[in-house]
């Protein structure tokens, strides 16, 4: 974990309300693993602002990429951070995705949840398929990306202009009973809303699967110091304990999880 | 290597200078270690606890507002058992005084507490809340009415001979009542200020934000309320101080320490930028090297009044 | 034009909106003439006034700090005749309801200005200040002790028709007691908060920065805070309520409604955008409009507390 | 009085600390008189941030300039104002100088004080001499625009840099004895720090002559409304009253002045 002063390399708009930030980041982009975030000062709030928690998208070479949406204060400023400015970023933190996993890897993602789920898909040593899923076509993100990585990639739309027209988790079902017929183990990794997350946490427990849930609460110290970010547990003995998001997680097994 | 003599005494608390992190904005030294050498920092103050582990409330706990933020934690922590057994072996080894935050639903469990912590290797001071905003029980209940602070003090000693600091609500209409309340029943030292009683409304639910619907308003928000509670605390104080309450740099904490204050604690600060504490530390050496100060000790009360 | 009704009845006080400005902050209305159309305003509230012409404190008066700005004016102000005389005819004329907020050193002087200013044409009610952290004697003194606040209320309700709005201190630990006590001694409104006692230390000169050494922190800083004790204050009260603390826009005046607010009042915000309390009132009409309410008493008190 | 959104047309250096800023500002550069300040809101700083006074330096065609000296928050970020950016003004405020006096005019500065006796000078209806003084050569300013229009400039420094070297009082003794000498009445015109007016007041009043001096107090609202930038002053009738400088300021005349 560092506390480091990036540059900005470049920050391109992905789509309209997208933007892709690419930054200097030396050791702290070595050690990034997928599923771990990285927590921002950005420049032009007041002083006082607290930091903002940003999923790594990518890391190579030193460069360490988000992919983040304008959504309010904080990230609307940052869409302005020209090229060669200078941020301050906490990083990496959070325990990650588990890499040595078996099973067919379904991939389930919600509007910028895709980020963290790209940089799992460059990781992981097998490849699967990725569904995404959406309010439009404006929100579905990357997927030419994991199409080079060689993954199958299936969308889908509230509104029906990309993809199939409903939720996710529709496909996500298809998916996971032809996995079954065929008698495929599968490992589901997923992130976005937690209307979404509960959906593939069921249906991982009824199918008898793990699903690997990355947990989107707001943070105040993202390092486990200030208990802001907290999600009740159980543990395996069948008590619950109550864990923190941003040190304890993000990702937790989906039967780990009260809801 | 500086001839300035930073170290100071906190009421039998020994700091090797006068920087220490407030309680609840640190975890328990651990979680920062990564990113700060806290065996630079005077003292590591810990999040508060009580006897046994306790939950603390509903999210949202936090919600950010101009110059600060306003939190309801609700005090979750894990017992003194779970503490002594998870955290201070960390903390010991690495060699840095800890002050334990500790509070209570009743007289009895404060002095429980503080008897249970009492021979813990590494505990050098216990900060007693009595000026929580954001549990029922327990908490600012203590802490808003001088009696009910003296006789909380008084079990309280009895039960310890750790260095004893409670830790005064803002929320009053005159501080030093409570100094004296205090230090006749036996603190050593008086921390002040806690969190100002806050509350955020969403506009468009019409709902609280937090779920605890009020909470505790922390940050430079408060900077100025603290530094006047604090000057005035001084005037009736005849122990040590340790002043909090907006410290984003060595500014506001010489700005303390010249109103009154032996120490200081930077809070909400830790969250924005995690290194403040250690520039803090550097920013009084400089001050008082540049100010011709021989010690840390020389800045506390040497406010100039003129009229 | 717009279904929504704007118009409330502040405890007598009839205002067409819900918007006033916070005393001290606006003069006494002309002095922002040519900037705001005053006459859309709800009502203006003048600066403090007491018996007799009145010097204030010595420079510097303010202070700026993160989020807002800590003020000793020390309540200057040309007295009753010399208010009356030069500055109520241009109010008059202008057919803005005022509400003059006055002070004294005395239960008496209370009772006399209050009387004095009963007969006068225009005046439309009285904010007692009982909550000025600014001037030694009178001010805060009145305001922290509900029992004083009673007799206070019940002496100035013996000398005046007027409708009567005592202004209370944000720096209590229960701000109940007083509410009670104001209502049950005759008081027709509730005004809250007055800023939050603060101070600022120069630490190169280590003086205060303000001549009085002490001030009152207002502004953004102090907003949580005052939605905190508005919200506790609406609990207790049986009379309107008059919010202030942190206005910079709708929003804030939307929260204090929701909180139990009957009127608003902006404050430190008219020194930085003086058209901020125009835009409060249509911003106030917008948000009815979009919730499909018909009027702004409809948002008082609208609270939704789930747990 | 206006609240008026200026653009920035030019904002170039001066010397290294001082900056003239150009603003495009309609009415209320028309309505500008000497001596008069305008309250400026600059963006950059937190939204909370009271406003800064600035004198009015120059009103020509609607465009009204500041001469400025970065001393602190406000007036560092100010700096970095670009052309076209846009900021809230108030003004034109306060009383302003008369121009309808007789005399020949001694105008003294002391820094920026120098920019409400620029406006001045230009709209005078006589010449005269500008006195000013400063720390070093690089806080005398504009002096070769009073030389255009024809004044007689005396420059003095603390370091002796630039013309002669002491306080600008000195010079200023001098002209007044020479005037007294020559049997010509004199009006002064002050703008500089407190103890360089009270040095010009004084000289005045022993040489009986008028001297108008412009304060420089701190300032909340601008307008007369908050108290804040009280002068304690005195009534004709030798009583005293406390007026504020922004409204029934900022020039007083010098006998008026409780010092
Ligand atoms: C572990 C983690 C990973 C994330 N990864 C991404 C990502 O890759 N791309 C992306 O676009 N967004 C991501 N987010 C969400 C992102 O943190 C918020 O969108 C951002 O903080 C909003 O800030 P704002 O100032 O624009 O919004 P505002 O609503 O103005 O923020 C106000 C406060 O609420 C917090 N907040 C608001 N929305 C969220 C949210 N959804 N989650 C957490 N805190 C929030 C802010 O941090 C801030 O403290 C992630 C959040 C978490 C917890
Ligand atoms: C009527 C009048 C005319 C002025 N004309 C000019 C001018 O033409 N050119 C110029 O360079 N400066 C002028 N000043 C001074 C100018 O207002 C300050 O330099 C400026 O406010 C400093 O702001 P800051 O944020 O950089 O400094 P900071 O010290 O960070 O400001 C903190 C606070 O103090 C106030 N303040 C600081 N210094 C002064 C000061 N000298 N006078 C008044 N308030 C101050 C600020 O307004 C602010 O509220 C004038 C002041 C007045 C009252
Ligand atoms: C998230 C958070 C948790 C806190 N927890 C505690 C606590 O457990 N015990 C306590 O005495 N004070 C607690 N405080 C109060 C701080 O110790 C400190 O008194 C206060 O925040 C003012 O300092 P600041 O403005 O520098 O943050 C907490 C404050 C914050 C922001
Ligand atoms: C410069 C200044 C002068 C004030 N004068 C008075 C006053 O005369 N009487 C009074 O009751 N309150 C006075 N107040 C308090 C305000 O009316 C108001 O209660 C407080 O500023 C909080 O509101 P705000 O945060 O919107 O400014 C004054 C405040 C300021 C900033
Ligand atoms: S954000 Fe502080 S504990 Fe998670
Ligand atoms: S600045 Fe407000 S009265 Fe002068």
């Amino acid at each position: 974990m560092f506390d480091f002063l990036c540059k900005v390399k470049e920050h391109p708009h992905v789509t309209d309300d997208y933007m892709l930030i690419q930054l200097h980041a030396g050791k702290l982009a070595e050690q990034a693993r997928p599923g771990q975030f990285v927590h921002i000062r950005i420049p032009g709030l007041e002083k006082t602002s607290l930091r903002r928690p940003f999923s790594i998208y990518n890391s190579e070479d030193g460069i360490l990429s988000i992919l983040y949406k304008a959504v309010g204060r904080g990230t609307e400023v940052m869409q302005s951070l020209q090229p060669d400015s200078e941020l301050q970023v906490i990083g990496p933190l959070g325990n990650g995705f588990p890499l040595d996993g078996s099973g067919e890897p379904l991939l389930v993602a919600g509007g910028y949840g895709v980020a963290p789920l790209y940089f799992l898909a460059t990781r992981l040593n097998r490849k699967g398929v990725l569904l995404v899923g959406g309010r439009t076509a404006e929100d579905i993100l990357a997927i030419d990306k994991f199409k080079e990585l060689g993954w199958r990639v299936v969308v889908a739309t509230n509104d029906g202009s990309m993809g199939e027209k409903g939720f996710v988790t529709v496909p996500l079902l298809r998916e996971l009973e032809s996995c079954k017929a065929a008698g495929k183990e599968v490992e589901m990794f997923s992130c976005g809303p937690d209307a979404m997350l509960k959906a593939v946490g069921e249906m991982a427990i009824k199918s008898n699967s793990k699903a690997w849930l990355s947990l989107d609460k707001h943070m105040v110290c993202g390092v486990g110091a200030c208990l802001a970010c907290v999600q009740k547990l159980h543990k395996p003995d069948g008590s619950t304990w109550i864990g923190r998001v941003c040190s304890d997680g993000p990702i937790f097994e989906a039967g780990e999880i009260v809801w | 290597m500086s001839e300035v003599d930073l170290s100071v005494n906190l009421g039998g608390i020994k700091m090797n200078n006068p920087v220490t992190v407030a309680s609840g904005t640190f975890g328990y030294g651990r979680e920062y270690a990564d990113l700060v050498d806290i065996t630079q920092l005077g003292a590591v103050t810990v999040k508060g606890i009580r006897l046994e582990p306790w939950g603390g409330n509903d999210l949202p706990r936090h919600v950010e507002v101009p110059g600060g933020m306003v939190n309801a934690i609700g005090l979750q922590g894990p017992g003194v058992d779970g503490f002594v057994n998870e955290y201070m072996p960390f903390l010991l080894e690495k060699g840095v005084p800890v002050i334990v935050n500790i509070w209570g639903t009743s007289l009895e469990e404060y002095a429980e507490v503080a008897a249970r912590l009492s021979d813990v290797e590494g505990i050098c001071g216990l900060e007693l809340n009595i000026s929580c905003p954001n549990v029922k029980e327990g908490g600012n209940a203590f802490g808003t009415d001088p009696k009910t602070v003296a006789k909380l003090v008084a079990s309280v000693r009895a039960a310890t001979k750790l260095p004893l600091m409670p830790k005064l609500a803002p929320n009053v209409s005159d501080i030093k009542p409570f100094v004296r309340a205090a230090q006749e029943s036996g603190a050593d030292a008086i921390s002040l200020i806690n969190t100002i009683p806050a509350m955020v409304i969403d506009i468009e639910s019409r709902t609280p934000v937090l779920s605890n619907k009020v909470g505790g308003l922390s940050g430079s928000a408060i900077h100025p309320v603290a530094v006047k509670l604090v000057w005035e605390a001084a005037q009736a104080a005849t122990v040590p101080i340790l002043a909090m309450g907006g410290i984003v740099a060595a500014e506001q904490a010489i700005e303390f320490m010249i109103a009154g204050a032996t120490s200081v604690a930077v809070g909400t600060a830790n969250f924005i930028d995690p290194s403040t504490s250690i520039a803090v530390i550097n920013g009084i050496q400089d001050y008082l090297e540049r100010h011709e100060m021989k010690s840390a000790t020389e800045l506390t009360g040497s406010i100039i009044l003129n009229k």
